[in-house]
Formats: structure tokens, C-alpha cells, sequence
């Protein structure tokens, strides 16, 4: 058997970034503070010294920049990370997002494929000032031409990275910081890859079926558990990839019990919820025993800390949503 | 506010990587002294006080559990009052996140800061007469709304002077440029100040750019470019002065907008989540401190008889009490409600949002705020 | 009764803005080429003659230059109508719209608020090259704060532009340029404002309640009419306003037959079909006869223009969703 | 491609506002004149013709509804050619929309362009062998691919360069200034080429900036910036030369990238869809179209014995010929095939698109082509 590490998801994702620069010479980091700092979060701890300097580059503050720049290089054929400091600053980047990360392949029938892995640390509920809780996880799962992942567990972190890294395709990697340490998981020391647009189940239950992802997987466990008490069982989904989703493991899963909620903690009107719910009733319409119910942020803009608590679905929030599910 | 003082210099012929210097380390008169008189510079020096003192304070709340992530900007205090001092009353103020000495010159409240770092939705609340734009936390973006606010005001007729404040790693951003560029162009009363401190958290400035001087990018728009030290408030002054004057000008055949980058250091770390000994020598920091501007100015102002050590005393004592004041207040400020989230979002709550708030409300009542804070 | 013009969309756009412009000193527009060209659908022809160039200003070429001053001279009181020249070219605005022209309400707690309406031809169909095509509306009703506006008539365009002008919050407008010149209307020559957030039926029926918005209302209707004719009744609901969205007049409609369709350019996945269908069946599961169908753009990066016919929803795709809805 | 010359005299050396000149209007030399032999010379004249007579069919083409909008270069031949002369086999172009001239010296067959133009998407297939990026319509948004592709090159110690075209509108754009700053910081092999030709669609070039060139925007940045002749092909060949060569060249004391702002005008509207008489004036089109590029070539040449009647009118022919033959071979494409709009977004369809995919197959196979080419 495979040595293992007790691992953070932080570290996990350090960890996945150093094998694979490990295994592959084409792979390299770029972003702000990455390089001595090893990255506001350390998610690049050490990679600067065990790389050095043109394998792990602190670039000026510019994230139209590193996007772009990064785009240039996954052109020639180089595998770049591009990080990008917190998701809430992607959106200065976001046209070469759109426009050019994301149909570079299309723009050239083929010829050029961008071999690159946007990484950020994403989400709320850690205290942070502004601008720095974003969950907009849903601008990019509309663009076709990108895959996005959000890992929920070390081990998925690594394996996700790993799988993001080596797609031909470029990835949009979301780092639910939230729960960036708020656990650890046996992680191989070894190179391995977690599938793209493979949801998980979390939990087996035979009432309902709850979709979520990130750092909300989390609390809906947690209300599942708290449930279970009281005879409801829940069968919870860690989508881990929003773009492909996984429409067969989501449908599946429906039509076990006819019920469902979704969590995200993105606001709810254009959010991913709305996406799987329509996906449900397109596929299941007629397994439906009861409303899709939504359980997310709210339709404001993400409130100063002192307040997230009450923006982000809590588990007692969830459970609420699901007794409506279950019981409707 | 400061009062009005006469023409200054012009400070704008000279080449950008030579800084307009009033004041050098030690306190000692080397360039032109702008005229302030006493009251004004003693002003400058509590203000000056009041800021650090305010920053150290804050330092502790944020280590205490007491406060979330702070910006300090010890060091930096030079720059900042130096460069508020230098507006008119009817004047604008288009901060960073780091300004909160140059917002307590225009009159921000230190209790508005307070709770805007506490996380609280009030801190956002700037008083009605308090010519200061919100806090841009995303880097260089307040840029065009400072040219923006300016031309709006150039267009209206009024002559007021519009003071964005940005660092060396903002420069960076297309932001910087956009909005820089458009002031160029349409010749808007803006004062581009770049808080050169050298940093951008881990990133030195010469990984920035590589033009020699920040003060040199003004080439890109055919507009002033300055470079001053920015840890000499006198310095600092004058030039900011100049800027706004020339701001307000059409007269003048120069473009009124102004780049000035303001060369400093910050002392602490970039905020409280960020520790600088990981990719800075204690050296650097050491030779920087040697440049504080707090003590220079008091050199200077000692040796014009306008401080002694009772004004010092009676100033610090001052200075305690009104961060002391301001901290007491913040604390004592009730925890923003939850429906303060839903109440700014648009000026009427559109249907869904309203059903959402309602939703909430309910489940508030019905489950208590336990449901909300669990972990 | 007023007098009236027989104007297309974009005249009556033109017309809008001329009007708003007129009635208060504070409007002005500003863009690249809306000045002495008049814009380059002529949406802004005159107006540089009639007002000067400080209130028609051709700007350098620089999108968040555009937003950004905009939002600055919105804080101060004007309120500017900053033309993106496609809305393709959004996206190097980006960040300012959805940090800052979204959020200064909030951002303030009400002392700055932002009566700016950014306006952007958009849309498909009309031969245009790479990254003109772009309906990527569900980016900006994903963002709270800001409102999203598309008309499909002229008298609708010339209404709901003032409404947006006159709007204390910041209003996303997009004019479908496929109808740009499709067709004309009567409208009145004085000033009148349509509201935002209001729906309006174009077709009564009793069988299917198909909604949809901006250029994709004709072909629905179109598909509307040659169903009548095989005995289907289509209701045909134009959004107008995508967000808020009209949930009144949705589930209203809906639930008069329990069968849907929502047609939209833009791609599916995370398109607004999913929201709508998603609000149907969290109010109106029980109504529900059919799945709620989708017809919609493709998930792919939007086509050179010699197959955009082939990813433009036409008429018969349109009645073939419909058929579907009706003989589930 | 042309034969590689030898060293190139160094033009950075100059003020911004002083361009690099090798022939006046009327093609008397009054510079430097490039080491190129003849055959090369006659090329580059080739090259200018084909483009310009290429250009004038496609506008042709486009009002006659077999081709979409289309942007002409027409007066722009001079820097185009001129600059892709300068470049290796193995180096790397990096264009905006409007360089079919000097796409066709890196050798995209012109059926490729018209094919792009025409709205296929076959036309996006630029051959293996030809090292040029796609088309960029978002301006200035191929700037930082430009840099970042040569910064690729430079970390895997390949010694090629990257030439980077946009147009003087473009210099506004963020994503100029992060592109050219990033250069800079990294030190990469990329020539900034920026063909201004005086307009960005209706919007004058001192509407875009403020700054007297567009050169000095060169000083942001701490790289060269140098002017030239953008009508005059030797210039702008000669100073291309001498940046490529810069470089690839990490051994000297220079900068490697270089902002080239090459002066020239657009004889033609914007693209088909606009209409230039609405915003400048026919003398001002008439004082450009003296400097005329070709006929400059063509006059130098012709003194210098390399050109006589004959071979412009065996070059003429050719050129007629090429344009002829690559209509006719873009006129007889295939129409493009529907499924081609999925083949590409993904390295392989996701289960939704191929769902997708299928759906619209089986309603195609149903219904036919009428039911979406129905308008
Ligand atoms: C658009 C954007 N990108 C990244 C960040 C994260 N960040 C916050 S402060 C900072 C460094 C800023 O450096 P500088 O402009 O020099 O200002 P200073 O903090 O030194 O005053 C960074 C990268 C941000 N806030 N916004
Ligand atoms: C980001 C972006 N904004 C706007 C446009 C629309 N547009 C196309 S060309 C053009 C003018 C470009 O001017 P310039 O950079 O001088 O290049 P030129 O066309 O003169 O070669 C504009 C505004 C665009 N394509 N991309
Ligand atoms: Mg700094
Ligand atoms: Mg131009």
C-alpha cells in the first residue's frame, strides 16, 4: 500500500501542485505572492524554493495579466496554474476568461488547446474583508468551453488538481476556503487523479437527495446526521464538479426518493440550484414527489463578516429545507 | 480641515526620479517650507500621532479577537496626512483600503473605520458631509471613479479637486491605466497619489515594473508626474497642494490631473493575516524606520519653537483618549441586525428579495439566531 | 391624444435617450463612437449635434475606464448612460459592473446611489464576426444590485430605457440587435417609461405558457401562431426584464395550463430557463403537466457566423419544445 | 520568408516623436537603407500588391453578399509587410483582425482569411506549420497572450520572437498595459507593434491619450519605444529587424521586448460596416493617401534598377491570379457543416453537449435544413 499524509485541504492542494511540477516539467505556477510568500493561504509553501523562481512566479498585480499571460503560454504548450488570489478578484480577468480561456480550442479548430488550471480560494464564512467571500461559481459553469471544479475533501483536492492539471481542457479550480483547514484526510503521497464531472456520494439515505458542493458539503452533512434523529435519511451528493455536472448521478439519485435540495451558498437566483433543479424535472419530471427546494445565499451582494453567519445556509438552515422537501 | 494657504511652488519641472524633499531624516530644513503656520503643522503633527496611534491600537483588537483582518499603515503616516491636509473642504477623497489617517484628516470618524473593519454593515455608513468615497478593496478599481467623480464635477462647473489614493502594486492593474488615461484626456481635476511603500504584501515594487520610476508612467497620459518623499508630510504637502491647485486651474497650459507617487514603507505587515518576516529582512525594515516621519516632523516643529514637551504631552494624552473614545464606541455599537444585509441592495426591495428576507425572518424567529451562529 | 413616430428598435433607443436627455441636464452618454459617428447602430445619431460633446462623449477605448467613470459621475449625482459597443465587450468591464456599479448602493448603505444605465447591443443573428453574437444576460441577473433589462419593441425599448434612465439603481439594458431594424412600432414622441420588472403577454392561449425575451420573442410568436394552426394555443409571456424577473406573471401563466417552455439564446446550462423553470415548480409543482422545456443556444463558444442560424433557437425548434411541452 | 540580413543599425536611440525614415513620399531615400538583396526587396513589393489587391476584392466581395463585415487594410500594406518581413521562419505572429497582409507573408494562404471572413469556421484552422495566433476581435486582448507565449518560449530556452500587432485604440485597453508591463517585468521576446493609423473607428488618435506619442507609453513600462514610418516598408523593416533581434538577444544591455509605434493611416472605412465620412474629412484622406506605400516602394525600386514595367507587370498577374485562385477555392469550400460547432469547444464532449449534439441531429434529420434556415 501507498504512503499516506494527514492532510489539510490547503495542504492537500500544495501537495497536488508539488506532484505534479514533480511529474511534469511543463507545469508551473504563476500569481500574486506565490513565490517566498508561498501564497496568502500557503497553498504554494515551499514550491519556490523547490522550483525556483521560473517554475513559481510572482507576477505584478494584474489578473487580466496573468490570465492572459497564462493563456499565451498554455498556447505554446505549457502547463500553467495560474492562481488568482481570491475568486473575488477573477473578475478583472474575467474577458480573457470568457473570450479567450475558455474557446481558445474553438477559435482554433483544435490547433491550440490551453492546458491550464486557474486555481482561487473561494467562498465566505472565514471573517474576510470585502469582496473576498465571492461564490460566483455559476458565471463560469454558463461559459462553455470551461470545466470548474470545487473539491470538498483533501483527498479530492489533490486528485481534482492533479486531474485539472493534466486536462487538455482549461479547468477553473474553486478552493472552498471555508474549510481550507478545518479538517484533514489521509492523502497518498503519490501522483493519482480524482475524475472530472464525477459527483460523490457522501452519505447513502433512502428519504432525499441533497446536492451541494465546497465548503457546504459540510453543514448538509451535518443536517443529515441531525435528521437521521429524527427517521429522516438523507442521501447527500458532493457534486465536485459544477461544469460538466453530473446529470446521471444527479438523476439517479432523484429518482430514488423524488425529493431533493440543493445547497450552495451562491446567491439562489441564477445560481447553480436553478441549473439541477431544471435538470431534475427535465429528466424526472414524473418521479417528482415534492418542489426542489434551494437552500442558498441570498440575492444581496455578500454582507461585511460580522453578518455571513446569516448569508451563508447553515445546517440548521438546510435542515429546514430539507424537513420541507421531505415533508411536502 | 486645514486653512487655505497661498500659491505653492511649482514642483512639477524637475526630473521624475528626483523627489521634492522639504524635511530630510533627522528633522532638518531641505527644500521649500510651505507656508502653514503653526496651528496647521501642529494639526498635521496630531493627526500624524493620532494614526499611529489608532493603527497600533487596531493591531491589538484584531490579536484580541476583537476586530477581523486590519490594513495598518504605520510608516505611512506622512504620506497620508500630508496628502489630506493639502484639500479644501469641499474637496474629495477616493481612498484604498489603507487611508484611514488621510479619512480621519477629512473627517471620517475613527469609529466609522472601527466598525467597518469589525465587519459591521455601519462601517460602510461615511457621514453625508464627509467628502470621502467608499473603501475599494479591489485593487486600482477606485481609480476610474475618482476620474469620474472629477469630470462630473469639472462638468457641473464646480471646482473641486478629487484625491485618489493607490499603491505601487495597483499600478499593475489596467484599472490604473483606464482610469488615469480617461483623466488625461478629459482633463479632470483628479490627483493620482501612489502609495509607493514599496510592497505589494510579498511582491517588491521591482517586480511591478520595470520603468525606473512610477512617477514616469504619467508619460503615458501627458500629464504630471512627480516623485516626493513620502514619509516628509512638508514635502507631501506641497506637492499635493500643487496638484490640487493646478487641479482646479483650467487656466494654467499644464493638464490638471497630477500622478504623484509618494515614496514610503510600511512598517507592519500588509495586514494582520500577513507576516513580512517571510519575505523581508529586518535590515530593510530597520533602514526605512530611520525615515519615520513622525519624529522628523516633531524635530523640525521642536526646533521652530511651535512643539515642547508640554504640547507633546498634551497631544499624546489627546490622542489616546480619542482612539480610546472611538474604540469604546465601536465596541458599545449594537451587532448589526441580520436585515441590515437585505436593506441596501437596491432602494426597493425587488419581490424575490423581499420573499427571501421574509423567509429568513421567519426562520429567524422561528429558530432563534442559535440557527445561524452554530459553530 | 400625443403624437406618435413609426420608429424601429433602435430608433427608438435613439429616441430614448434623446427624450430622457431633454427632460434632465444630469442624463448623458458616453462610449467609443457615440459621438459625431452617432454610434455604430446609429443609437446615439444627433445627439452629439443636439447636446454637445460634453454630454455625447466619445471615450477612449477602454471598457472599465467606461464603467468605472460612470459609476464615479453616478456617485455624484449624473446620470450617465455608458454605451459597451457589443455586449461581448462587457466583459473588460466586468469588474467594475459587478464590484462596483452593483455594489456602491450597499457599499455605502445608501449614500452613494447609482442612476447609470449601461447600455449594449446584444445578441445574435446578424452576421456579425467573433464575440459580437454574446446573450450572456444570466451573468448579470446572477449579480444582485443590478437590474437587467431587455425589450423586444420599439415602443417597449424607448419606455423601458427611460425607466432605466429615471431607475435610482443601476440598470443593465440590452437591445437585441437582430431586431434592431426588424420591424417599426408607433411611439409616442413625449416622454413615458414602461416599468422594470414587468412582464407582458403578446399572445393569449390556453395550452402552453411559452416565456421568453428580446429577439426571441418573434420566432416564439411565429412558432405561436403556425401551432394555432394544428390547434395548440400558445400564451406567449415576453420577460422584458430578466431581472428581477416577473415571478407573478410566471407562475400566473403556468399554472393556467401546467405546461412550459422558456426560449432564450443564450447557451443552457446556467441560462435563465433553468431560473424560470426552477421558480415554476418551487411555486406551481402541483400544477405541473409536462416538464418545463428548454430551448435555448447550445453549450458551445457561439458559431462563426455561417452556422449561427444552426445555434439561434428558430421557430421550428421553437414549436417542436412546445409540441413537446403539450403532448408530454 | 526572407533571407535573414545581417546586424541592424540600433534606432532606440532617438526622441519619441522623431521616426525612423529610410524613403519619403516620393520613395527618394533619406535613411538607412535595410541590408536586403533584391529578390527580397521585390517580395516585400510582392507581398504589398497582393495585399492591397487582395483587399480591395474583398471589400468587393463583401458588398456583393458573399462575404460578412470585413476590415480592410488598405495604406496599412507598408507596416504590415514591412514588420513580417523581419521575422524568422520560426518566430511567431500575433495579430488582431486586421493583418491579413502580414499573415500572408507568415504564410496563411488567403483562402484561410476569406474563409474566416466568410464566417466559416474552417477559417479558424490556421495550418500547423504557420506560426500565427487567431484572430483577436476584443481589443488588445492578444496582448497578453503575446507576452506570455514569449515568456514560454524564453523559459524553454527556444530564441524565438513574438510580434505582436493592435492598433492605436488599443494602447487604452488594461490589457495593453498588463501585457506590455508583464514584458517588461519578464523580460520576454515580444515586439509590441502598434499600427496607428490614426483612428479607432471614429474616435481620433488624441482622443484616446493624452500622451504626444504613442511610443512614450514605452516609458510605463521601461522598455524601448521608438516611432517609425508606418508607410514607409524599409522603416518599419528595419526597425522591426533591429527589435526582433533585441529580442532574442538576452546578451545585450537592452530590454528584449520594444513598443514600436508605427505612423500610418487607413485608407478605407473601419470594416465594410462603417461609414468614414461621417467623422473625418476627404483632404485629410487625400494628404495620407500621398504617402502611399507602394508606390514609394515601387518608385525606390524602380530607381534602384530591381523593378522595370515588366516585372510590375509580371507581379500584377501573379497577384491577380493568387487573389482569383483563393476566392474561387473559398467560394467552392463546402458550407460548413452544423456539427462543426460542437466539434471544438471541448478535447471531448461532455455528456450534456453530446446530448446535445444529439438532440439537434435528430431534429436536423427530421426536419431539415429549412427548419433553421427558415428567415
Ligand atoms: C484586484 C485585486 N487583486 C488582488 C487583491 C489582493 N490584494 C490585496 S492588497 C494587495 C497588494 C496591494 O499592493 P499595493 O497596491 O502596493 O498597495 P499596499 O497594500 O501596499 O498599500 C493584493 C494583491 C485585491 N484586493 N484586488
Ligand atoms: C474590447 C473591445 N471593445 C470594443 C470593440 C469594438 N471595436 C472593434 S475595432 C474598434 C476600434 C479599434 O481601433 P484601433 O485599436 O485603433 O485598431 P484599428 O481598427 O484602427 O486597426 C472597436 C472599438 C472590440 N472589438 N473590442
Ligand atoms: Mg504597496
Ligand atoms: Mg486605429
Amino acid at each position: 500500500m501507498s504512503e499516506t499524509q494527514n492532510l489539510t485541504v490547503v495542504q492537500a492542494v500544495r501537495d497536488g501542485l508539488y506532484t505534479e511540477m514533480r511529474e511534469d516539467d511543463e507545469v508551473l505556477v504563476l500569481g500574486q505572492d506565490v513565490g517566498k510568500n508561498g501564497g496568502v493561504f500557503r497553498a504554494t509553501e515551499g514550491l519556490f524554493d523547490e522550483f525556483g523562481g521560473d517554475r513559481v512566479v510572482d507576477t505584478p498585480l494584474a489578473e487580466s495579466g496573468i490570465v492572459g499571460a497564462a493563456v499565451g503560454m498554455a498556447a505554446m504548450g505549457l502547463r500553467p496554474v495560474p492562481e488568482i488570489q481570491f475568486s473575488g478578484f477573477m473578475y478583472p480577468g474575467f474577458d480573457q476568461i470568457v473570450s479567450h480561456m475558455a474557446r481558445f480550442r474553438t477559435r482554433s479548430r483544435g490547433r491550440f488547446s490551453l492546458p491550464m488550471t486557474l486555481r482561487a480560494p473561494y467562498g465566505g464564512g472565514i471573517r474576510a474583508p470585502e469582496h473576498h467571500s465571492e461564490s460566483k461559481e455559476a458565471f463560469y459553469a454558463h461559459e462553455a468551453g470551461l470545466k470548474v471544479v470545487i473539491p470538498s475533501t483533501p483527498y479530492d483536492a489533490k486528485g481534482l488538481l492533479a486531474a485539472s492539471i493534466r486536462d487538455p481542457d482549461p479547468v477553473i479550480f474553486l478552493e472552498p476556503k471555508l474549510i481550507y483547514r478545518a479538517f484533514r484526510d489521509e492523502v497518498p503521497e503519490e501522483p493519482y487523479t480524482v475524475p472530472i464531472g464525477e459527483a460523490a456520494t457522501r452519505r447513502e439515505g433512502g428519504d432525499v437527495a441533497v446536492f451541494t458542493y465546497g465548503a457546504m458539503t459540510r453543514p448538509t452533512l451535518e443536517a443529515a446526521e441531525s435528521l437521521a434523529e429524527v427517521g429522516i435519511e438523507c442521501e447527500v451528493v458532493d457534486l465536485r464538479t459544477v461544469s460538466p455536472l453530473d446529470r446521471e448521478a444527479i438523476i439517479e439519485a432523484f429518482e430514488a426518493t423524488g425529493r431533493a435540495v440543493v445547497v450552495h451558498e451562491a446567491p439562489k437566483t441564477g445560481g447553480l440550484a436553478g441549473e439541477i433543479t431544471a435538470i431534475i424535472q427535465e429528466e424526472a419530471l414524473l418521479y417528482q414527489e415534492a418542489p426542489v427546494k434551494r437552500v442558498t445565499g441570498f440575492d444581496v451582494p455578500y454582507p461585511l463578516y460580522a453578518l455571513e453567519d446569516y448569508y451563508l445556509p447553515t445546517a440548521a438552515r438546510i435542515e429546514e429545507g430539507i424537513k420541507e422537501a421531505v415533508e411536502f | 480641515m486645514y486653512e487655505e494657504v497661498g500659491p505653492t511652488v511649482s514642483v512639477f519641472d524637475r526630473a521624475y526620479d528626483d523627489p521634492v524633499r522639504v524635511l530630510d531624516e533627522d528633522g532638518e530644513v531641505v527644500g521649500d517650507v510651505p507656508d502653514l503656520d503653526a496651528e496647521a503643522l501642529v494639526e498635521m503633527y496630531r493627526h500624524m500621532r493620532l494614526a499611529r496611534h489608532f493603527d497600533g491600537r487596531a493591531v491589538s483588537l484584531q490579536r484580541q479577537g476583537r476586530m477581523g483582518t486590519y490594513p495598518p499603515l504605520s510608516g505611512q503616516e506622512g504620506a497620508q496626512i500630508g496628502s489630506a491636509a493639502a484639500l479644501d473642504e469641499d474637496d474629495w477623497m477616493v481612498p484604498s483600503y489603507r487611508e484611514h489617517g488621510a479619512a480621519l484628516v477629512r473627517g471620517l470618524p475613527l469609529k466609522q473605520t472601527l466598525l467597518y473593519w469589525m465587519g459591521h454593515e455601519a462601517g460602510n455608513a461615511t457621514p453625508e458631509d464627509v467628502n470621502v468615497f467608499p473603501v475599494a478593496v479591489p485593487i486600482a478599481s477606485q481609480v476610474p471613479h475618482a476620474t469620474g467623480a472629477a469630470w462630473a464635477s469639472k462638468l457641473r462647473g464646480e471646482n473641486d479637486a478629487f484625491l485618489c489614493y493607490f499603491g505601487d502594486g495597483a499600478t499593475s492593474e489596467g484599472d490604473f491605466h483606464e482610469g488615469v488615461n480617461f483623466a488625461g484626456v478629459f482633463d479632470t481635476p483628479t490627483v493620482f497619489f501612489c502609495n509607493n511603500n514599496q510592497w505589494a504584501i510579498s511582491v517588491p515594487r521591482e517586480r511591478q515594473t520595470r520603468s525606473a520610476t512610477l512617477a514616469q508612467k504619467a508619460e503615458a497620459y501627458g500629464i504630471d508626474g512627480v516623485q516626493v518623499d513620502g514619509m516628509d508630510p512638508l514635502a507631501v504637502y506641497s506637492v499635493t497642494r500643487a496638484a490640487v491647485e493646478k487641479a482646479r486651474d483650467p487656466e494654467t497650459d499644464r493638464p490638471r490631473p497630477t500622478l504623484i507617487e509618494a515614496i514610503q514603507y510600511r512598517f507592519g505587515a500588509h495586514t494582520t493575516a500577513d507576516d513580512p518576516t517571510v519575505y523581508r529582512d529586518e535590515d530593510e525594515v530597520d533602514r526605512w524606520k530611520a525615515k519615520d516621519p513622525i519624529p522628523r516632523l516633531e524635530s523640525y516643529l521642536r526646533s521652530e519653537g511651535v512643539l515642547d514637551d508640554e504640547r507633546v504631552a498634551e497631544i499624546e494624552t489627546d490622542v489616546e483618549t480619542r482612539v480610546a473614545d472611538a474604540i469604546e464606541a465601536a465596541e458599545s455599537e449594537a451587532r448589526p441586525k441580520p436585515e441590515e444585509m437585505f436593506e441596501h441592495a437596491y432602494a426597493e426591495l425587488p419581490p424575490e428579495l423581499e420573499r427571501q428576507y421574509e423567509e429568513f425572518a421567519a426562520f429567524r424567529e422561528a429558530h432563534g439566531d442559535e440557527a445561524f451562529l452554530e459553530e
